[in-house]
């Protein structure tokens, strides 16, 4: 499949329909999760009462933008190995969504946090490792915007970019386990859903309730798509104008 | 050289300067933000602690900016030989320098004026303290990026000056310093901010005099 | 009108590192002249060239000049970020004045670079750069330190004929110059 | 090229490099110190509080120091063009980037572990915590200058690249300032000290290869 | 022995900024050759030369290279703080074997400068010490990006002199130049 869409007609083609149902059946399927997260679901005690409705965006986009992460990893990958044109192309509109993702995540367990854990938790924020290492992913993907748009040409920035992005893999296992591993320096609960940090499992863990479940998975797949479509679109978007910039260079070489 | 359009263009010249060397706002913002997040860490996260420590750490962190960007320019100046530029007209270099200064400081010192009210918020600073920690910053962030770029254009022929422009700088931070953290507490009517006010009109009175003289002789 | 000297270096001289470059040299420059400093190199010509555009302060003798002076050294003045557009109109602007720029980089063959940065130029599209501060404001004197360097043939040209014609209009020029001169000078001083 | 004798001219020619830039150790030795005793003024001078902090800002110095001193090392190596000397023998530029970022930590980032006794009385630090303190600012150093080096490689072909190298390379300094300060307070036996030590092997391995590759990529 | 050829580019092509800069410049040296790139300013010559000597990844077209080779740009690769002797010094340890240093300082007329901080050297005396590398070590290729600039009369003859002497051990030369070359050339490829 990928290797099908490595060449940039395929690609075109197949975007020009991916993108509207990406995004249609994302925005379909955030608005269920939404609207049962927000109306239907009861509240929970445990997690702050109504404060739990953030969950159902606060986990699909911490998920997220370390999938996105890992992915912008990847495709500089391909990209500093095999050169294909397209996956730089893909990295580059992979990095703003996966910021805005991060952000989203962030702020979400910001309201989420100021309830549920009391007063001050403002000052919270910047102690604990669980939500540094989301914060230090943030500046990540920042830099990564910055050295791209810090160099003139592009292949110089594909080439930067890339060695900047595989070496910063390292931070995701580090978010990942940062609540199982070190519990003295957060108060952000372990994984629930996906158990992946390798803790032991505790005796009252009964997992996640099935009914936020539901939610948070239809939450989750909405946001996939709806990131897909974003990025095709902006991968659209630099296919468009790579194609514009070489014509126009044409024409002012026949002047 | 005295008019407005010489001066003018060095301001236009050493923003793009300062802008195309990133992503222009971006990165300072960025910066102060990371340093902002670096601290807690070396903290060890003691929410009490952080209150207390961190307007003082992003002190040190516009301290640090203010090095980190004035390194180079003057050095450049001099290698490239926009410098001999400057000076070859009569007119005053001191203003240029200034102007080139000052640019920096809009460009990399400034944002964390702009962002004080997001990080003090998640660094628990109160509300009420917020206007003149906004405050103490930009007249702060000013005498630093004056006396950082006295401490650059002195160590302009030097090979590669960084540490020595630290050790240069950082003693003529200090009164700004003290009375700027003063002032955070005390307030906008406090004697501390007359001090502050005073270091700034006297860094604006002497760095450019004390700049044009080391470039002078650094083109030499 | 007595002296029309457009400037005048009396007795100078310059010691580097405990060593005497040169002493006692005197020159002067008047309308239309070209002179031209000569000598190995590390003899002193570009330390003389500097302390007559009053870069560095002689450490014996005097520097008169009467009038503006354009400066092109061994470096080129370019910013690494700047343009050769943005550069021209940078000091376009701060020198006052006028000047149609598109029409100067069309002259001096950086038509297509014109909107390069200065880190991507070649060494001849910097050197171009640089002698088209020149065109920017008339200046009677120009101090030039081995201006044909990195030039092709075709700006080599150029620049000398830059160079007669500014004498021609009552100019003066003194450059640094090794090996032949694609044009010529009043005078020669050897260092 | 891989034979003991370019690496060695290569550290040579760093040291040298680093040492010429200042007054040699002097400088890194008073840009510690400086910043050791700024700290107090930021602060306020409680001295419980020091104590507490004292340790930690001197990380925050550590990283600073690490970032000033590496801007300009490959900037200059490529503006000079001794990059493309370096590059021509198809050996590997990457030992050679290590080297370098391994000399400037020894001249610019080791007298920290120097001075720590000295620094540490000052604040008050236990005695105790003397030796892991040392260690951590040893080991979390060299992790700060490898990955610096990286930044600033990356970095190079900016034209100033200050805040774009800082913006970098925090990020990247993160893990190892974690388990540096945890390893400070729980001491050499506790994991925190394998996870610095791990930290410290991966950025051996890692940085040299992007180094190579971020340099390769700015002689282009 | 079939075919002595020290480098050969085949079908080499570079891409500057959206443009074609050259494309299909295949090119060979042979012991003994001189083989001038020849061009006006921003036609390619440097970025040809740094293709052949594999500074850059050419956009098409390869690069064979048999021999070792030594690389002379437009900037001279000395550190602020070197001076031409610890220069020297320095590149002869990298590149193993055991020079005259003094004597090839002496030859290169570096004698007095020899201890002067290259920031403080005058541009010939610069260019004198990079070159100076070229006798640093014996590589049968050399690749020259305009050698004679900067050089005063008595230092072009010199290079001029240690070009031929080169070609007639059977090393071969490639180097960029403008103007009229002082010394005869093989084969001429124009950008
Ligand atoms: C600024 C604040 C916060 C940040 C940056 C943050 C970050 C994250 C991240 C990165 C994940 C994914 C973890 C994984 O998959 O293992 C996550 C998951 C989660 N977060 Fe937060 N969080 C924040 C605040 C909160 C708060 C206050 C709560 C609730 C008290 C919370 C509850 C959860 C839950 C339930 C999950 C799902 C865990 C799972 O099963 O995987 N978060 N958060
Ligand atoms: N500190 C110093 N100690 C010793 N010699 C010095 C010192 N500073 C400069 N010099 C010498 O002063 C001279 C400066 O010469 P200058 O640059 O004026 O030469 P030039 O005639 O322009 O040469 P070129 O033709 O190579 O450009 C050089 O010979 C240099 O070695
Ligand atoms: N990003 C870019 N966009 C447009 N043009 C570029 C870019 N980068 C480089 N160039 C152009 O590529 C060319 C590089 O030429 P090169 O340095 O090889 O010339 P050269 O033949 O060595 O010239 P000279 O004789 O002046 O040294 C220049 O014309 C330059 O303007
Ligand atoms: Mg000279
Ligand atoms: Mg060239």
């Amino acid at each position: 499949m990928l290797s099908y869409l490595a060449n940039p007609l395929r690609f075109m083609r197949f975007s020009r329909l991916a993108v509207p149902i990406c995004f249609a059946l994302g925005v379909l399927m955030i608005g269920w999760s939404l609207y049962n997260g927000l109306f239907i679901v009861p509240p929970d005690a445990l997690q702050g009462g109504d404060l739990i409705r953030a969950m159902f965006t606060h986990v699909p986009s911490a998920w997220l933008s370390m999938g996105l992460y890992a992915a912008l990893a990847g495709a500089s990958f391909v990209w500093y190995i095999w050169r294909h044109e397209l996956a730089d192309v893909a990295a580059r509109a992979i990095a703003p969504i996966g910021a805005g993702y991060t952000a989203l995540c962030f702020i979400t367990g910001s309201i989420w946090g100021q309830k549920g854990w009391g007063a001050g938790w403002h000052n919270l924020i910047l102690g604990d490792s669980r939500l540094m290492s989301v914060l230090v992913m943030l500046f990540l993907f920042l830099g990564y915007i910055a050295l791209r748009a810090a160099l003139e040409t592009r292949q110089k920035a594909a080439r930067a970019a890339a060695i900047l992005a595989l070496v910063g893999i390292v931070n995701v296992p580090i978010i990942k386990v940062s609540v199982d591993m070190w519990q003295t320096t957060t108060i952000h609960q372990e994984s629930s859903v996906l158990k992946i940090g390798g803790s032991e499992p505790r005796e009252d863990d009964e997992g996640m309730n099935p009914v936020y479940l539901q939610q948070l998975l239809w939450g989750f797949g909405g946001h996939t798509l709806l990131a897909s479509a974003m990025i095709l679109m902006l991968m659209r978007a630099e296919v468009y104008t790579q194609q514009a910039e070489r014509q126009l260079a044409l024409k002012l070489e026949e002047r | 050289m005295t008019a407005p359009a010489p001066l003018l263009s060095a301001f236009r010249q050493a923003f793009s300067e300062a802008w195309a060397s990133g992503a222009g706002l971006l990165l300072p913002l960025g910066f102060f933000a990371g340093t902002a997040t670096l601290v807690p860490f070396t903290l060890g996260g003691e929410a009490d602690l952080l209150s207390r420590v961190g307007p003082g750490i992003l002190w040190l962190a516009l301290a640090l900016s203010s090095m980190v960007t004035l390194e180079r320019v003057f050095q450049a100046d001099l290698q490239d030989g926009a410098l001999d530029l400057w000076l070859q007209d009569t007119g005053s270099i001191s203003l240029v320098a200034a102007i080139k200064t000052l640019t920096h400081w809009l460009v990399s010192g400034f944002p964390l004026v702009l962002m004080t009210p997001l990080i003090g918020f998640m660094l628990g600073v109160p509300a009420e303290k917020m206007i003149p920690a906004m405050l103490g910053y930009a007249m702060g962030g000013l005498v630093f990026f004056l006396w950082g770029g006295v401490a650059a254009a002195l160590s302009a022929s030097v090979a590669r000056g960084g540490l020595l422009i630290a050790l240069i700088a950082l003693p003529l931070y200090v009164p700004a310093l003290i009375f700027g953290v003063q002032m955070v507490d005390a307030g906008v009517d406090s004697p501390s901010f007359l001090f502050l006010c005073a270091c700034t009109l006297f860094a604006l009175g002497v760095a450019p005099a004390a700049m044009g003289a080391a470039l002078r002789l650094a083109a030499e | 009108m007595s002296d029309p000297v457009l400037i005048a270096g009396h007795g100078l001289g310059a010691v580097r590192g405990e060593r005497v470059l040169f002493q006692d040299v005197s020159l002067e420059a008047a309308p239309g002249e070209l002179i031209l400093l000569r000598g190995a190199n590390g003899s002193g010509k570009t330390t003389l060239l500097r302390q007559l555009a009053g870069l560095s302060e002689p450490q014996a003798g005097t520097v008169e000049r009467t009038v503006l002076h354009h400066w092109i050294g061994h470096t080129n003045g370019l910013k690494a970020h700047e343009t050769p557009r943005s550069h021209l109109r940078h000091w376009a602007r701060v020198w006052g004045g006028d000047t149609d720029i598109a029409a100067i980089l069309t002259e001096m063959g950086l038509k297509r670079p014109a909107n390069v940065p200065s880190r991507m130029l070649s060494a001849g599209q910097k050197r171009r750069t640089a002698l088209s501060r020149l065109r920017l404001q008339d200046r009677e004197l120009w101090l030039l330190d081995e201006p044909f360097n990195a030039l092709d043939t075709d700006g080599q040209a150029r620049l000398a004929n830059m160079i007669e014609s500014h004498r021609a209009a009552g100019g003066s020029v003194i450059a640094a110059l090794h090996g032949d001169a694609p044009i010529e000078a009043t005078r020669e001083v050897e260092l």
